[in-house]
This record gives structure tokens, sequence and C-alpha cells, in this order.
């Protein structure tokens, strides 16, 4: 096995605070776990978890309790030891809701507390997703001494003086900071405390650190890559993955991720202008639907690399997924057919609200333009930047829009509260709204029965799929150029960034 | 002729400018001599090519246009002389003074810098001595307090000291031929005196060739020893200065000295030289000046007369020279 | 002493400009449509959270209040705490300006390197094949979208021949020179024409002016005369041109930034006005109004030491 | 002949140079230009007054008053008894119509972009002077007045020569069909023999029309012929006014004494007694208190540097402002 | 007397049609071509474009140089030559419409400034003060965000910033023409200040700005495609020369037509203005 040596490696956009409970940017989060460590982990298939910081766990059977056991001999970073005190501080640093935006997440969690190597962790009601939560990034552990020591009149304060600092010490993960420059490059430095060990027996990670260089503009991002200058490359559009592919001295990894593009269709019966809403029709949701040529579109947009969505909710990859695929298999006569039922007139202006500057979002609106035509829709396009997108969404402005989502926990709560249930964001602002599928979503949130809660979330996607609040897209891959000199570095289908196996030749 | 050696001698100077395309024939054969210390005045209308003959005899004029014919400075000819060696004529041996005092020293260096550079070029002085002679050059033109003045910049003098400073520039290498084109057109009357008195003392003093530019020919009677009247680019009437303004032979020297003012009853009128000159891109074929002359006949119209002499140092270009015209000192 | 009242001077005359573009800012930043409270929190926060946001950012406050708030606050120095990357604006702009700063001197050192002797040849051969080349050639390269040349630049001498490293600025200032060597060309190619043009002409016009005239009169070397009469001249109206244009100067380093992937402020400008990021979308054009006013008095200045026409007696 | 048309009454005017901030800081006002210090000229119907004085001392600012194109800050300007300054006086553009400027450089006082023809027509038809159908053949008869071929009325200034370019403009002033003509520096831009033409032309338009000018001019020759009564500034203020013939032959003021004799004669063999003054011409920046010239002047005494000499009338002249004029003329 | 006669035969000073001498210089001869060639083919896009430049052909894509597709086709089988033509009325419109209210206003308002000067002019200094010291860029992209990505609100954006340049020309050259008599013998005729500013001044201050113009609308191209490089100008599908080159940019090495051919069309067009107004310049002096 190669050890030693820097991981160089090029990223699209730069982490601005990487703090378990702060992180709320994607490239923030994907960070988390390499500075530091959760109580459990993912399994490699995401769909358990196994043990991570805690050897073991065990959940209670009425489902109000868990109880952890740490490993013996943890330590941060720094050296020092890790203990149920950092543990607890950290638990309930997560879950407050003054400090979080992730603190609903752990909304079941009534209290923490540990005795020596023993974690316990009392809920107000069966949470379902528990387990999950602890193996993610929001719940990973922190130094409490670090903390209390830090600069900073509160804990953001003090968070940011910690990470400004950097430095060993704040966490157990594999690596930690050890140089950041805002907005243009960050360092990290491999912990020689990490608790893992790799193949050859000796502590990860094997290489002696990684330095990244933000890099926002695709093409420069991969002549740095071409040009040697850097060892890893991520978000490589797609249209450029068959080039890169064909390079011999570059590794062009899809990985499989939890990643879905869908556009939110406007369901209500009126447009925010007040002018009557074609969409807000079933059938006319359902035949643009059918008009959509999937496959054409991930040809045009990823060169191939994608598939359609086989789940309305989620990515094929996320728990609890049901394949309904082909969703709206592509069907021009029955589209004709549903808009003719629909009676709507020839011509009918609807506006597609895409992303300024996004090569994607232009392609898609150009062959949904086409795609549309024969049903007689006057496809329109309107360019907004991303936040101006974000507000239209909330407020209903919009007809057509392009939106995407990586889950940020593994499991399929969040983003089905997301897509389909009305009360958390409006059915991804479309404005759809089922009692059906709200009472489904509300009971398996407590429902411990596995096979019930699959059961309901299979109800959920079939519900959603028929009614169509959501043009169905497709799933990407996260798309990363490695040289040929990078082995055993992974990006998770949740988005995250793992450097710990990873090694580098020289 | 002059009386003493001719130091320099112009023949058949010719300086072609090109506009568009087309050939402007601003001097065409002017020949004339200036001897030691004397003094020549050079008249005509504006645009008849006196500032061009001044620049195509110090080599100026190159840049711009095509110069033929020859200029002898000391027997030499500097005509088609390389600039590299020209420009230790220039500057040493003859000197100029532009028309414009206000443009012609550079906005951006002290006057005493501007001084300075030329004694720089010619001389082997030291810094100090240069400094010294700049001072006396000053003082000589009559710039008061010339030694806290050297560090001061054009701007912060008046018009009619910065054309002392640039007769003091030109001077201060004790140049054998000063060149001045119009030297006080820009000035008040009262300033004008003395600035003449200024040149025709250092003539003298220094037994200094000049050609006085001017447009005034009450200037040219008060200064000059001799004259030349230019037409449309080419010297029509040349003589001693009494000769000329007394009795001029040239119909266009006629008309210009009758056309001023003098001796004439008050709110008459005034005798006019009909029509404007020619312009240089539409020469007339013949005489440029036939156009406009009274006593013109065919072939003025078809032959241009050259530049004869009619009396010992005296020539006409005409065929029909005036016989008895009262020049208005007559 | 007459600089320092004239320095006191213009500083003076530019407060009520510093108060309009303080009014132009706030106003504008107000203005763009969507919320900063939900490019703070994300797309998939609650209506309570973005409340809870825009009440610690102040931003439920009368528009007044918010700038006053903002006029007292910037005169103190703050420019408050940037919603995106979670630092102080002052310290953010602080960190970035070097690079920015450096990227634009280099190019502006490059553009008279280039455009400087060019310019000469142009002039004192004018209407001749080598004027008319050197003319051609610049054209185009005014003519040319900064993006384009930076992408063409990078592609083949950076990836391709891999003369220059293709990001990345380095750390010593020979490793920056080489770093940004690039993106200061691609800059330098659009100033360099200004340049070009500006003093092309300006060397023709002193050449025929009366003051050279007469220094060639006085038999000066041609050295003197050139160097001294003829480019000191006409260097003022370029410098003059120069620093007047250092605004459009800056905004092709926004793109430049951005293609060549140079952590400057240009390129944070535009994560910030994507962002939404009041504070810093603020502080950043603030800082560009000081720095520009700042070349202008630079300019100013070099203009009245070099024309003592205008210094102040 | 003595029926004043246009009173001028004691106006000074300065230019206020911009205060800089350093003027604000050391509490002084900006600098001022001092260029009319008390000017009294009275224009009789139907004469030529000629104004003479050195470049600077204000002969064009007082045309330029008397045209309003600017306003004195104190004393007034009666024409035809009615103050031309007056409250609401300004809109009356008819007061512009009556009384009528050309200026120094005939090429500067034409719209380059506007052919004879529509210079004159515009003059024409913004005053009404005649019904729009008469107008082509008003400026046919103009041109025909200052001599110029009909087919100029189709070109651009730049097609003309500076003479005729300076007709142009006395066609268009005359096009108004004034009282009043202030020629500032008509022919001073032309040569010697183009200068004669427009003086000729300018002298029996006057016979023919009866009009009243105002002849600023440097140059003193020309000046004499064509005026009936001369008046001599010196640093903005009028120093000698009097008939042209006796002011010329016989100066009273000092300064007058100095201006004319340095104007060199034409013969050669008179060298006249040129006066040189002593010293260089005073600013208007800096106007010396007292008698403005006492600087420059022989016959200076302590009581002119402090006292301002006024305009009085001296027996057998016409008016001077000189303390010692009485010797001073008789020593001339 | 003689000179009556003598007088109306005067020679006046012969002149060569200023027309004739500009088309004596190649330069602004080939700027005329460009920009005559390049009015056509924004014109009547449809006359020279081969094909639909939206059609899209999913089997045809990104197809190299050939007798069918002259520049080739893009990513998603479009016809690139099409693009670029189609593109041309686009970049056109931009050139005009990015500038020509701008210069309107700036005339209108530099004019009256620099003929009456004062407070208005006082308030004016301030504000063209406060809006150079602004990166151009920097407030084209925030009105632009202000208002909204698209062409028109670039149009507005670049208008409310660009008016402040062609005033502050428009100002200096009125002030300059103040000091030729004619201003002045315009108010000793008795006009009034709207013919003196409109008739008068107006015409002959105005030759800088429009030499300015056309570089200015070389610029507005420029300026025009960085911003739909940027996503903030044209609306895809709309073929404009900044998007298609942003378009093309990921295949600069694998189909460098995709790029190439729309750079070469800004270069050329904006080249044109160039020479056009480098030209015009010279035709436009009032003296030949
Ligand atoms: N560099 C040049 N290029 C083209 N034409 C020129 C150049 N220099 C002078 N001329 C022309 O040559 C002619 C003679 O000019 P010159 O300056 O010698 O006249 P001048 O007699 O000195 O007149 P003035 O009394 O006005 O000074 C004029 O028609 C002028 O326009
Ligand atoms: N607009 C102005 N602003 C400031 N100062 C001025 C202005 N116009 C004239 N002056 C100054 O007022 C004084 C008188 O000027 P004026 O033009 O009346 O003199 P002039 O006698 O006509 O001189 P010249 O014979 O040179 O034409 C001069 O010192 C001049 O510099
Ligand atoms: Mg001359
Ligand atoms: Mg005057």
């Amino acid at each position: 096995q190669d050890r030693g040596g820097v991981l160089n490696f090029a990223r699209y956009d730069g982490s601005k605070l990487i703090d378990p409970i702060y992180a709320d940017r994607n490239p923030d989060i994907w960070m988390v776990g390499s500075l530091f460590d959760t109580l459990l982990r993912s399994s490699p298939d995401g769909n358990s978890v196994v043990a991570g910081l805690a050897e073991s766990h065990e959940m209670s059977d009425d489902g109000l309790s868990v109880t952890l056991t740490l490993q013996e001999g943890l330590q941060f970073s720094d050296g020092a030891p890790l203990t149920g005190d950092d543990v607890i501080f950290s638990l309930n640093r997560a879950r407050n809701p003054d400090l979080s935006p992730w603190a609903g997440l752990l909304g079941s969690i009534d209290n923490v507390s540990a005795s020596d190597l023993t974690v316990t962790i009392s809920l107000k009601a069966p949470d379902p997703t528990i387990l999950s939560m602890l193996a993610t990034f929001n719940t990973a552990i922190v130094s409490k001494s670090v903390f209390e020591a830090a600069d900073g009149a509160n804990d953001q304060e003090k968070s940011a003086s910690i990470f400004a600092a950097g430095g060993a010490g704040v966490g157990s993960g594999p690596f930690y900071l050890s140089g950041f420059e805002q907005g243009s490059s960050m360092s990290f430095s491999a912990n020689p405390n990490y608790w893992k060990v790799g193949a050859d027996g000796k502590a990860l990670p094997y290489v002696d650190g990684v330095e990244f260089q933000i890099i926002p503009d695709d093409a420069t991002r991969i002549l740095k890559l071409q040009a040697g200058e850097v060892d890893a490359a991520e978000f490589i559009p797609f249209s450029r993955v068959a080039e890169l592919e064909a390079d011999p001295s570059i590794n062009m990894n899809l990985y499989p991720s939890t990643r879905i593009i869908y556009s939110p269709i406007n369901t209500r019966e009126a447009r925010a202008d007040g002018t009557p809403n074609p969409l807000a029709d079933v059938r006319v949701r359902q035949a643009i639907n059918y008009a959509t040529n999937k496959d054409a579109l991930i040809g045009l947009v990823l060169q191939g690399a994608g598939k359609p969505m086989t789940s309305p909710l989620m990515a094929a990859a996320t728990q609890l997924s049901s394949d309904l695929g082909p969703l709206y298999g592509y069907d021009m006569e029955k589209a004709k057919a549903l808009i003719a039922d629909a009676g709507v007139a020839p011509g009918t202006k609807i506006t597609f609200t895409t992303l300024a500057g996004s090569a994607d979002d232009s392609t898609i609106f150009a062959a949904l333009q086409q795609m549309w035509a024969p049903l007689g829709i006057a496809l329109e396009v309107e360019q907004v930047d991303g936040a101006t997108r974000g507000a239209k969404n909330r407020s209903g402005e919009f007809d057509i829009h392009t939106y995407g989502w990586v889950n940020d926990v593994n499991d399929p709560s969040q983003v089905v509260g997301w897509l389909g249930h009305t009360p958390t964001a409006k059915a991804v602002g479309t404005g759809w709204e089922n009692p059906e599928f709200n009472s489904l979503f509300e009971a398996s949130a407590t429902e411990i029965n596995a096979e019930t809660r699959a059961d309901q979330y299979a109800q959920m996607q079939k519900l959603y799929a028929d009614s169509a609040p959501l043009l169905f897209m497709y799933e990407t891959p996260f798309a990363v150029a490695v040289s040929n000199a990078v082995e055993g570095y992974v990006q998770t289908p949740l988005g995250n960034n793992i450097f710990e196996e990873a090694t580098v030749s020289r | 002729m002059s009386d003493t050696q001719p130091i320099l001698e112009v023949e058949n100077l010719c300086t072609t400018f090109t506009r568009g395309g087309v050939a402007l024939p601003a001097v065409r054969d002017v020949s004339f001599n200036v001897g030691k210390g004397e003094v020549l005045g050079l008249v005509g209308e504006s645009g008849s090519g006196k500032s061009v003959t001044l620049r195509s005899i110090l080599g100026l004029s190159r840049r711009y246009g095509d110069v033929t014919g020859s200029v002898k400075w000391m027997g030499q000819d500097i005509a088609q002389m390389p600039e590299r060696k020209l420009r230790h004529i220039r500057g040493r041996d003859i000197a100029m003074i532009f028309q414009e005092p206000m443009t012609s020293l550079n906005p951006l260096l002290t006057v005493g810098l501007q001084l300075t550079e030329t004694l720089k070029a010619h001389t082997d002085m030291g810094r100090a001595a240069r400094r010294d002679r700049a001072i006396e050059m000053l003082d000589h033109v009559g710039i008061p307090a010339a030694a806290s003045r050297l560090n001061e910049y054009p701007h912060q003098f008046s018009g009619g000291m910065r054309q002392r400073v640039m007769i003091a520039i030109a001077l201060a290498a004790s140049p054998k031929l000063l060149l001045a084109d119009e030297p006080t057109t820009a000035l008040d009357v009262t300033i004008q005196a003395q600035i003449l008195d200024l040149i025709l003392s250092l003539a003298d003093e220094l037994e200094m060739g000049v050609i006085l530019v001017t447009h005034d020919l009450g200037v040219v009677a008060q200064t000059c020893k001799r004259a030349a009247v230019m037409y449309a680019g080419r010297v029509v009437e040349q003589g001693d200065v009494r000769q000329v303004l007394r009795a001029p032979r040239h119909p266009y020297t006629v008309g210009l000295m009758r056309s001023v003012p003098q001796d004439v009853p008050p709110r008459s009128q005034l005798y006019t030289v009909p029509g404007t000159p020619p312009s240089l891109e539409a020469l007339p074929q013949g005489c440029a000046f036939a156009p406009r002359c009274q006593g013109r006949t065919e072939g003025c119209l078809v032959a241009r007369p050259p530049l004869e002499a009619i009396a010992q140092g005296r020539s006409v270009a005409c065929f029909n020279p005036v016989i008895d015209a009262q020049g208005a000192a007559a | 002493m007459a600089i320092i009242q004239y320095t006191l001077k213009r500083l003076l005359l530019m407060i009520p400009t510093f108060f309009l573009v303080m009014i132009i800012i706030f106003l504008l930043v107000r203005f763009l449509p969507g919320d900063p409270a939900i490019a703070i929190a994300g797309d998939r926060a609650s209506d309570a959270d973005l409340a809870a946001i825009r009440e610690r950012l102040g931003l439920n406050q009368p528009l007044l209040v918010q700038f006053w708030l903002f006029v007292t606050n910037t005169l103190q120095g703050d420019l408050g705490r940037s919603i995106l990357m979670r630092a102080p604006v002052t310290d953010i702009i602080f960190d970035r300006l070097p690079t920015t700063i450096f990227l634009t001197v280099y190019a502006v050192s490059l553009s008279l390197l280039i455009a400087g002797p060019l310019a000469f040849v142009a002039a004192l051969n004018r209407n001749k094949w080598p004027d008319a080349v050197i003319r051609t050639v610049f054209q185009v390269g005014l003519s040319m979208p900064v993006f384009y040349i930076g992408l063409i630049l990078l592609t083949f001498l950076a990836a391709q021949l891999r003369w220059f490293p293709v990001g990345g600025y380095g750390d010593t200032f020979i490793e920056r020179l080489h770093h940004l060597f690039l993106p200061a060309v691609t800059v330098a190619l659009y100033t360099s024409a200004i340049i070009m043009r500006n003093l092309r002409s300006a060397i023709i016009e002193v050449l025929d002016a009366e003051y050279v005239q007469f220094a060639r009169a006085k038999g000066l070397p041609d050295r003197l005369v050139l160097g001294r009469h003829v480019l000191r001249n006409a260097l003022i109206s370029t410098v003059t041109l120069l620093g007047l244009s250092i605004g459009n100067l800056m905004s092709g380093t926004l793109v430049t930034e951005t293609v060549f992937a140079v952590p400057g402020v240009g390129r944070l400008m535009l994560e910030a006005i994507f962002a939404r990021d009041y504070p810093l979308i603020q502080g950043l054009t603030l800082t560009f109004a000081v720095l520009v006013s700042v070349v202008f008095l630079l300019t100013d200045l070099f203009q009245s030491t070099l024309d003592p026409r205008m210094r102040l007696t | 002949m003595t029926q004043p048309v246009m009173d001028i009454k004691d106006i000074e005017l300065e230019f206020q140079g911009s205060r800089t901030l350093i003027d604000f800081v050391k509490q002084r006002p900006g600098r001022v230009v001092r260029a009319l210090n008390g000017v009294s000229l009275q224009l009789n119907k139907g004469e030529t007054l000629g104004v003479v004085g050195e470049s600077g001392c204000g002969k064009s600012t007082l045309a330029r008053c008397i045209v309003r194109l600017y306003e004195p800050k104190r004393g007034s300007i009666h024409f035809d008894g009615k103050d031309i300054f007056a409250a609401g006086a300004k809109a009356d553009r008819s007061y512009n119509r009556r009384v009528q400027m050309m200026f120094q450089d005939p090429y500067s006082s034409l719209n380059p972009r506007m052919t004879t023809g529509q210079i004159l027509s515009e003059a024409l038809s913004v005053h009404k002077m005649r019904p729009e159908g008469e107008i082509a053949s008003r400026v046919a008869e103009l041109l025909d007045l200052v001599r110029l071929p009909q087919d100029a009325a189709g070109k651009l200034p730049h097609e003309f020569s500076g003479g005729q370019r300076q007709r142009i403009a006395i066609a268009r002033a005359l096009a108004v069909e004034p009282e009043v003509l202030i020629a500032d520096e008509l022919v001073s831009a032309l040569d010697v023999s183009v200068q004669a033409q427009v003086v000729n032309l300018l002298l029996e338009l006057q016979d023919r029309l009866n009009l009243t000018i105002l002849f600023v001019a440097h140059d003193l020759r020309l000046v004499r012929h064509v005026s009936n009564r001369v008046a001599v500034i010196y640093l903005g203020r009028i120093v000698e006014v009097g008939d042209s013939e006796t002011l010329f032959s016989n100066p009273s003021h000092p300064y007058s004494q100095a201006l004319l004799s340095a104007a060199p004669s034409l013969d050669p063999d008179d060298k006249g007694s040129a006066i040189r003054l002593q010293g260089e011409l005073p600013s208007p920046l800096n106007v010396p208190p007292g008698c403005p010239f006492h600087v420059r002047c022989r016959h200076a005494t302590d009581f002119c540097k402090i006292e301002v000499p006024e305009l009085r009338a001296l027996p057998g002249r016409g008016e001077v402002a000189c303390h010692h004029a009485e010797e001073v003329s008789e020593n001339a | 007397m003689t000179d009556i006669t003598a007088l109306s035969a005067e020679a006046t000073i012969p002149q060569k049609t200023r027309i004739e001498l500009a088309l004596r210089k190649p330069g602004f001869l080939v700027g005329a071509f460009i920009i005559g060639v390049s009015a056509m083919l924004a014109l009547m896009p449809g006359v020279f474009a081969p094909y639909d430049p939206n059609l899209i052909d999913y089997v045809a894509v990104k197809q190299a140089p050939s007798w069918a597709h002259p520049f080739g086709t893009d990513m998603l089988g479009r016809d690139s030559l099409s693009r670029v033509i189609f593109a041309y009325t686009v970049n056109m419109q931009m050139a005009i419409l990015a500038t020509v209210f701008a210069m309107t206003i700036g005339v209108i308002v530099g004019a009256l400034v620099g003929y009456y000067r004062g407070v208005a002019d006082m308030v004016f200094g301030r504000v063209v003060d406060a809006v150079i010291t602004f990166p151009f860029l920097v407030l084209v992209i925030s009105v632009v965000a202000v208002l909204g990505p698209g062409l028109i609100n670039m149009y507005i954006a670049i208008t409310l910033v660009g008016w402040v340049y062609y005033a502050r020309l428009m100002r200096a050259e009125v002030i300059a023409q103040m000091g030729n008599d004619y201003a002045g013998a315009g108010i000793v005729m008795g006009y009034s200040d709207r013919r003196i500013i409109f008739r008068h001044l107006l015409p002959n201050a105005i030759t800088p700005v429009i030499v300015y113009w056309m570089t200015d609308m070389a610029l507005a191209i420029l300026l025009g495609s960085s911003l739909g490089y940027l996503g903030l100008g044209a609306q895809p599908p709309q073929a404009e020369w900044g998007v298609l080159i942003a378009e093309g940019r990921n295949f600069i090495t694998t189909a460098w037509w995709l790029s190439l051919m729309p750079g070469i069309a800004i270069v050329l067009t904006g080249l044109g203005f160039s020479l056009l107004g480098d030209g015009l310049a010279d035709l436009l002096r009032p003296r030949g």
C-alpha cells in the first residue's frame, strides 16, 4: 500500500465553515466527515448503520432509547481523549434549535447521558430515523474542551474562531484542518491519532494530507487536471465525461448518488398573477411527463451518464425507494390524448424558469421546448439566479422550474417531506396537497416497524407518481475525474468526500 | 548683394507637402543670401511660406514634406545633410525663434532646463557654468531676478517674457545666424518695441545675421537692412529696405504698401488688392499673382516670371514691373 | 505642502461622491430580488427560520434605519459580517484585495511594457505599414471578449504546452508573476489596446507640437527630443486615461478571475451578488469605489507632478 | 452727431476665479480678474467710436457687456434711454436685434455646419424680419450688399477665405437691420490686403445705413482711419477719449503717448521718438492702487499712487484721466 | 472701383469632398464593409442561414465542420453556422439598443449641463464621479440582478449606467464649443437657448460622441456577450455569441469550432465598428 504524499483536489466551490452543526451548504456538509467522526456510520450499501466511534449500539424495544458503547482509547486529532462528555456536548449542541439549522432532525431526542464508555440517548417518541441520524454529519462529535477554550461570546463565534485558527484537536476525523484561505484553498493534514486502520494494519489515512483548490470554472478545473496540477477534479460536466474517459491518464469516476433532477410544477388553480393555470390539471402534468423523452434528455444533458428517475420521490439509491420505472415513459400519443382530454388550447404559453448561466438548464429548456411543441404548448424561458429561483419557488411565482436534490441524511423522510408533504414546504413549492399523502407521511415519522414504514413509503410514492406535481427527470451520478495516480477516493451517494482510504502514487 | 561675404546662401529652395494625395508647394524656388550682421526682413501674407522657408533652412520641414534646392551654410550644403550632423549646426550656428511663444516652450520642463540643455548639447561647459550662462542670458533679455526664475515653468511667465526666454535660448550658444519667425506678433506694441531693440542690439554686438519674418511693414522699415517679399511660396521682390518700401516694383508689393491706411484722408476708401491669395492646392499656371493683378498681360497667365535682378541688390519677379508707384513712405 | 493640500481638497470632494455611492449601493442591494435569508438558510428552510434570520440581520427594520446603520457602521470601519463567508467583511476583503491589486498592477505594467514601445514605433511610422500592422493587432485585441481570450490562452499555453500553470496564484513574488501571467495578459490585451491607441495619437500630436520642433531646432539629440520632450508630454494624457479606465479595468478582472480561478475580489463580487450577501456586496462595491477614487487621486497627483501647470502654488 | 444712443455709466466687471479649497481654508476670496474698473462712455448716433489698448485691457469685455453677453457688477448701460440690464429687459430680444456684434475670429463665430444661406435665413426668420416667402430674396440681397457671389448661399464657412467669412458675419449682423454694430477686432485676423477690403465695406455700409459702430482694434493706424472718436483703455479703465485726429496727433495721457509712439513707422528713416515703457504689464489680477498706470509712468508722482484720476475734459482735447494731464500734454 | 467684379470672382478654397477622402482610407472601407455585411445578416438571417438555428438533432451532435454543416453542429445537433448567423440579429440589436438610449439621454443631459453649468452641473459632477467609481460591469451586473436577467433588462441596465459616459463627453465638448464665438453670436443674435443648444452647439459637439458611439457599440457587444456568458444576458435557446461561446467552451479541445466561430464573429464585428468609428472621426470633422 502506498502511503504518504499529498492529494491535490480541485473543487467546484469552497467550504465556508466546516462545523457539524453549522454546515448547511454542500461544500461544507460534504467535508464534515473528513474532520469529524460520527458515532455510527452508514453501511457501504447505505441501507443500515455500522460502527463508528461507537463500537456497538442498541435500540430499546419500545424504541424510546438508544444505548451506544464507545470504542476504547478514542482520541481527538491532537491526542486528547474523546469521552462521553464530548458526546453529550456535541449532541446537545446539534439538537439545540437556537444553534443548528439541522436541529429539527433530532427533535425526538429527550436527553443524552453518558457514563464511562456508555452513552444513552432517550427519546420523547419512537423515531425510525434516529440511528441514521447518529451516522449523519450534524451529529459528529466535537471536542468540548476545545470549544470551551475557544474565543468568542457564543457558540457561533467560537466555532468560527476555531475554524479560522485551524489545527488539530476539535475533531477526531481522519484529517484535521491545517490551512484555509477563504474561497481559494484549503488543506487537510492526516490525523495521526485516527482510530481506523488501513489494509496494512497501520492507522489511516494513507495520505499525508489533502490540498484543495477552489476552481469554480468547469473548463479550468478540467484543464488543471489535464495539466497535472491537481490529482482529482470534481463536478465534471457530463458533456466532458466521454472525453475524459478516453484519456488514458485519467480515471473518470461516476459515483452513484442520491441526486435527482426534477422540475416542480405549479399545481395551484391560478398563477401568482391571477391568470388560470393550465398546469393545475393533473392530465396536463401527466401529458408533459409523457411527452418528455427522458432518455433523450439524458443523452443531451448527461451524454448518457444518468438514468431516468424510477421513484417519483427519491433516487433509486435511497432506502425505501420503490421502482415504478419507467416512470412516465416517453409516449407522445398518450400525452396528446391527455392534452386533448384536458382541453388545452394550442399555443398555450408555459414559462420554464431556469438558472441563469447553467448550461444544463438551457439544454433542458431547448429540448423541452421542442418535445412539448407537438402538444401545442409554447414553452417560454425565464432566466433567474439561484436566490431568485428560491424566492419564486416559495411564493409560487412560476410555472415550472428546474431543481435538484441530494440527500443529506441516509433516510428518505427528509426528501419525501420536502417533495410531497405540504406543511413542510408546500410540496417543493408546487402547492400540491394530498391529505392522504400528508397523513401517511406524518404516521411514518414515528413508525418503528420497518415493514409498515416501507409500506407507507410505497403508498406515498404511488400517490405522488399519479398526480405528478413534478416533471420527473433523471438521476445523475457524481462525476469525479482522478488521475491514475490516485486510488481509493470515494464520493458517497450523499455526496460526502471520503479521503481516508485514498492513496497517491508518484 | 550684401556688402559682406554671405554666411547663408539659399538657392532654389522648394518645399512641397502632400495632403490627401495633393501636392502643396509651400515654398517654390526661393533664393536669397544673408551676410554677417545683416538683418533681412521677410514679409508676406499669412500662408505665403515664410515660416516654412525658415524651417526648411534648418531642416525641420523634412519630416513633413519634400525639400529640394540648396542651403549653403558657410559654403557647406546643409539641405541634404543627415540629421545627425545637422544637429550640430542647429542651435549652435543657426538658431531659431518660433512664431508662437505660448506653445514653443515645453510646458513640463523648467525654463532653466530648456535653456541649459542647448548649452549641454553644443558646448562642453560644466553644470555650474551652464547655469551661470543661463542666468546671464535671461538677464540679457531683460528678465529680472533671473537666478530665481530658472526653476520656474513657462506657464509662470507672461507672453512677452516667454518670447524673451525663447530669444535667450536661441542666443545662448551665440549663434551666427538667427532665424526669427514673427517674434513680436503675439505681443503688445509696447513690448514689441523692447524685443526688436534687443534683437537689433545683439545682431550688432555679435555680428549675427538675422532673418526676421514679419507681416508688419512698419517693423521691417524700422529693423531691417534688406527686405524680401513673398507671395504664394515665392520671393517676388527683394532689395534694400528703403528701395522696396519706397519704390516697390512688384504689383503685389505696391498693393501691400498702399492698403496700409497711412497718409490718406480719414474714413476714405482704402486701396485694396482685389481677390484673395490662391490656395496652394490650385496655384495658377502662370504668375501666382496674375489673377489679382491689374497690370497683367496674356503672358502672365501662361508663364511664371523668374526673379530677376533689375539693379544692384534688387530683384523682382514680374514681367511688367511697376515703374512709378508711390510707396507709402515715399 | 501644496500636494498635501491638494490631496485634502480631493478627499473633501470625495465626501459627497461617497455618500452618493453609498446610497446607490444600498438601494441597489435592497432592490435585488431574492431573499438573503433564503440565501443563508437555503431553499429548504422554514418560514420561521427565515423570519428569525431577517430579524438577526436587521432586515425587517425600516429602510432608513437600515441605511443609517449602514452609514454609521461603515464610518466606524465596520462593514458587517459576510452572510456567505461567515466572517467580517473587512477581513475577507483584505484577504482577497491584494491578489486583485497585484493582478491589476501586473496587467497595467505588462500593458505599458507592450504598448509603450509599440506606440512609439507606430507613431514614428505613422500611416506606414508597421503602424497599420500594430494598430490592427491591437484593435483585434480590443474586440476580443475577455472570457474567450482567457479560455484560449488557458487551453493552449497552459493545459497543452504547460508553459504556465492553469490556475492559482502562487506564494512567492516570482511564483505569482508566473501564475498570474496569463490572467494578466488577458486583462492587458484590453488595456494595452487602449494605451497603445491613446499613446500613439498623443505621441503623434506631441511630435508635431511647436516645442518639439523648437527642441529639434536647438539641435538636441533624438534621444533627448523623444525621451524628454515627447514621451513625458504624451504620457500625461495616457496616464489620465488609464486612471479613468481603472474602473473598467477592474471589470475585466471580474471575468478574468472567474476564468482563471484567481481568488480576488472580482470573483468574490460575482459570488456575493449571486448569494445575495448584502454586507459583502456593500463592502465590495465600497472598496471598489475607494480603490478607484484612490487611483484617480494618484493619477491626479502623478499628473500634477509631471505637469507643473496642474500644480497649485 | 452728438445724440447719444448708448450711454455706458461707470461699469465694473470682475471675473471670479473659482474659489479653491485652499482659498477656503485660508479664508480668502478666490482670484478675481478685474476686467473693467469703471468705464463710462457714450456712443453717438451714426459715429464710429474706436477703442484701443493693450491685450487684456478689457476691450472685448466691454464689447461683450454692451451686447449683454456679460452683465456688469456695477454701473449701467442705457440704450435709447432704457436700462438694458433692468429686470425683465433681458427677455426683450429686440435689443439683441438692434445692437449687433461681430467677432474677431471670423471662423469661430460662424456655425461650421450651417451654410451661409442657412445662417442668414435663420437670423431673418427668428426675428421675423421678412415673411417666409421673401427670405430667399432677402438673403440674396444681403449677399449682394456685402459683395459675396450668389452661390455663396449654398456653401459652408470653411469654403470661404477669412475676408469672405468676415463678410458673412457682417451680413448676418445686417440681416436684422440693427442700429448699432459692435466690431470686436473685426479685421485683426485678416491679412493687410484683405483688411482694407473689409474696412472699406464697413465704411461704405455705415454711410448707407447710418449705423453706429464701436470699433475695437489694436491696429492704431486702422482705428485712426475709421473712427470719428477714439477711447484708449488701460487696465479696464478709460484713460483718454476724444476726437480721433486730435487724439492721434496729440495724445494727452502718458499711456496714450507711449502706445502711439510705439507703432513703428513705415518710413525706414523715421526712427521716431518711441517712448519706451519700463516694467511689465501689470495684470488685471492685481490692479495697482491709485492711477493704474503709475507703475510704468515717467510722470508719476506720489499722489498718483494713491488717488485714482477721474476722466476730465481738457480744453481743446478730449477727456483724459491723468492728474498731470496738463503738463504731460505740454511736453508731448 | 475695381473690386466689385473682382471680389465676386474670388476663388473659394477648393475642397475635396470628404466622402472621397474617407473612401481613400482602407480602414474605413473595411469597417464599412464588415458592418454592412453584419447589418445584412442581422436583418435577414433566414436568407443566409442554411438551417433552423434551433432545430435539435439528437443524432448529429458535435459534428465537425463539413459541407453539410460548414461550422459543424453543437451539442444538441444544431447547425453552428445557422446559429452564428442568427446571433447577428441579437448581437447587432444589442449594439444598437444597448447604446442608443444611453447616447440620447447622455447627449441631451450633457448639452444642457454644459450650456447652463451652475448647480445642475455640480450635481451632475457628483453623479458622474459616483458612477465612474464603480466598475462598469459591477454596476451593470447589479442592475441586471435587480431587474432579472434578459436582454431588455440588460439594455436598461447598460443605459442606466452608460448615459453618464456620453453625458460627460458631450458636456466637455459643449463647453469646448462654447469657446467658439458662434455660440456667443447666437446669443447676440437674440436666439433662444433651445435653438442655440440644439441647432448650433449640438451638431458641432456631437462628432466625438458619434465616434465614441461606434466604439461603444463594439463594447456593448462584448459586454452583452460577457453577460450572456455569465447567464445574465440573452435567453437560451436564443443564439447569441456570448452564449454560443459559453456553450462551446467545454469542447474547446474536442469541438473547437463551437466557440471559435462565434469568437470570430465578435472580433470581426468589434473590429468593424472600431474601424468605422475611426473613419467617421475623419469624415465628420467639419474641416477636410
Ligand atoms: N507640415 C505641413 N503640412 C502641410 N502643409 C503645411 C505644413 N506646414 C505649413 N504648411 C502650409 O504651407 C503654407 C505656408 O505656411 P507658412 O507657415 O510658411 O506661412 P507663413 O507665411 O509663415 O504664414 P503666417 O504669417 O500665417 O505665419 C501654408 O499654406 C500652410 O498651410
Ligand atoms: N471669461 C473670462 N473669465 C475670466 N477672465 C476673463 C474672461 N474673459 C476675459 N477675461 C480676462 O479679463 C481681462 C480683459 O479681457 P478682454 O478679453 O476684455 O481683453 P481685450 O482687451 O479684449 O484683449 P485682447 O486685445 O487680447 O483681445 C483679461 O485679463 C482676460 O484674461
Ligand atoms: Mg508663419
Ligand atoms: Mg479682445
